[in-house]
């Protein structure tokens, strides 16, 4: 692959990460945070994937997007679903 | 005006961090100082340790003794779980509202889940041949059971039985350990014969101690897991 | 060369989904939206593992198609008032 | 083979790419169900196996990540709309037909 291809898709992942992030901290339903913090996660794990550490990026994937959504998720439900200001 | 403050200070941050990243060589094999541990590691680790996954000749054999550090914190954060959660009254399950899940979901819930715990299996016993490991195999066993939770209420899981086998995966690492202080030279070292590279049985004691750390982990978290939903507010 | 074009298509479509994810007005949208990301990521580690040439990156890709329901369903079940 | 795995590929990119199109541009949940639903998981498989077209070695493990996303995406897309007819999401102004009426375990779900 070129080399300016490869660069491309690296910025265009980090910025990607970085508006999910955003999106993590400005929304404040907590529900929606935490999706857009799953989708921080799933490109953390292309980003690692594509910088050749396939270990990184298998324990990023089950850890970051199922599991912790899923503890998240249960967190919520237990406590408040909107944030006060 | 200030989303477009914040929309330059984005692409600011992001170029640093691409420029930051290209500085190291990433999936390169050239290492430019030939007496870095890594040119060590990438070298020699395939004939030292028969592991063809780089990664798990680092974390088990060189490294071993950090990684019991590692399950030792993750065991003692689900104690601490499991202190906070415990209450001393009689559970009453609070189900007014309840909805029970769909007969979809629920059929589709046992099916998968078999084939998970299959998949977590394959996961950790190839950690030193594919990329993966124990920690990742025990993470997707817990997945398979929080599917359980999520699906079907009706199963019961044994969580007696789990912590049994958490208890047991923990004497089994830490006992391979000294086996190989008492047969070889250094804790954790590979005492048993080695078959042929790249074959399952090539690792000697390494597809022992990734089975051992997949229980563990699966259990821990599963026990996180059953902890948190069956706790009343 | 033909590879370089798929991989800019995926990544236009992830765009797409995140602009969802962003304007979406009900977190259902935004559930669908990330359930679709999560199937593009799939396709995406698929061709990356072509582009590398390594048949071992398969079992990343074997782990997102197995895992990233649970994150769905999980979600979805709170939205039913159902865990 | 090899032309014959990149039109595949090809095929499969762009129902993906349509499949995210319509998650913008349709108008409420229930429509971009339809276009994330169908059109990723036939486009994921078709990229999937034209992967394993251009490289004969890889096949079995394609048709196992195939088959994964056969049985695991339509579960899940299931469980979410369900989810927004349960937490009351409103149809689209536009639509015509409501078959959830007939079904007694939706019936009451508007006052949600």
């Amino acid at each position: 692959m070129e080399e300016s291809l490869e660069q491309i898709l690296e910025l265009s992942l980090t910025l990607l990460m970085l508006g999910g992030a955003v999106c993590a901290c400005v929304f404040k339903d907590l529900l929606n945070a935490v999706i857009a913090a799953a989708f921080v996660s799933l490109m953390a794990a292309i980003l690692f994937y594509f910088l050749q550490a396939p270990d990184v990026a298998m324990a990023e994937a089950s850890i970051g997007a199922a599991l912790t959504t899923a503890i998240f998720v249960i967190a919520i439900k237990k406590t408040k679903r909107v944030e006060e200001e | 005006m200030r989303i477009l403050i914040s929309c330059v200070l984005l692409v600011i941050l992001s170029l640093g961090l691409v420029f930051a990243l290209e500085q190291a060589p990433f999936g390169s094999n050239q290492i430019d100082n030939a007496d870095k541990p890594g040119r060590f590691y990438l070298n020699q680790g395939m004939e030292k340790t028969g592991a063809a996954n780089v990664v798990t000749s680092v974390v088990v054999t060189y490294r071993g003794f950090d990684t019991l550090g590692e399950v030792t914190i993750l065991f003692i954060a689900a104690i601490g779980l499991g202190a906070v959660f415990h209450s001393r009254k009689k559970v009453k399950r609070y189900e007014k509202e309840k909805q029970s899940a769909s007969l979809i979901l629920q059929t589709g819930c046992r099916f998968l889940f078999p084939l998970i715990v299959l998949f977590g299996t394959y996961v950790f016993i190839h950690g030193h041949l594919s990329p993966g490991g124990g920690f990742q195999g025990g993470v997707i066993i817990a997945s398979a059971f929080l599917l359980l939770f999520l699906g079907c209420e009706e199963k019961k899981i044994p969580m007696k039985s789990m912590n049994t086998v958490e208890s047991l995966a923990g004497i089994i690492f830490v006992g391979i350990g000294l086996a190989g202080l008492y047969w070889g030279e250094s804790f954790l070292e590979n005492f048993l014969p080695r078959g042929m590279d790249y074959m399952l049985l090539s690792g000697g004691v390494i597809p022992i101690i990734y089975i051992a750390i997949g229980f563990k982990v699966g259990a821990e978290l599963a026990g996180i897991v059953a902890g948190l939903i069956e706790r009343n507010p | 060369m033909i590879v370089s074009i798929f991989l800019l298509v995926i990544g236009a479509a992830i765009v797409l989904c995140l602009i969802r994810l962003i304007k979406g007005p009900t977190a259902t949208d935004r559930a669908v939206a990330l359930d679709t990301v999560t199937t593009v990521t799939t396709a995406l580690l698929v061709i990356l593992a072509l582009v590398f040439k390594r048949y071992i990156y398969l079992d990343v890709a074997l782990v997102y198609a197995v895992l990233m329901f649970i994150g769905s369903v999980a979600i979805a079940r709170f939205l039913e008032k159902g865990i | 083979m090899h032309i014959a795995g990149m039109i595949a590929i090809g095929i499969g990119v762009l129902f993906l790419f349509l499949g995210s199109f319509g998650i913008v541009r349709l108008p409420d949940v229930y429509n971009r169900l339809q276009a994330g639903t169908k059109c990723t998981t036939f486009g994921c498989l078709f990229a999937v196996l034209g992967v394993g077209i251009v490289e004969p070695a890889w096949f079995w493990k394609a048709l196992l990540v195939s088959l994964f996303v056969l049985l695991t995406n339509p579960i899940s897309n299931h469980a979410l709309g369900r989810a927004a007819k349960k937490s009351g999401v409103p149809l689209w102004d536009g639509s015509v037909v409501d078959k959830s009426r007939d079904f007694p375990s939706y019936a009451n779900t508007e006052k949600l």
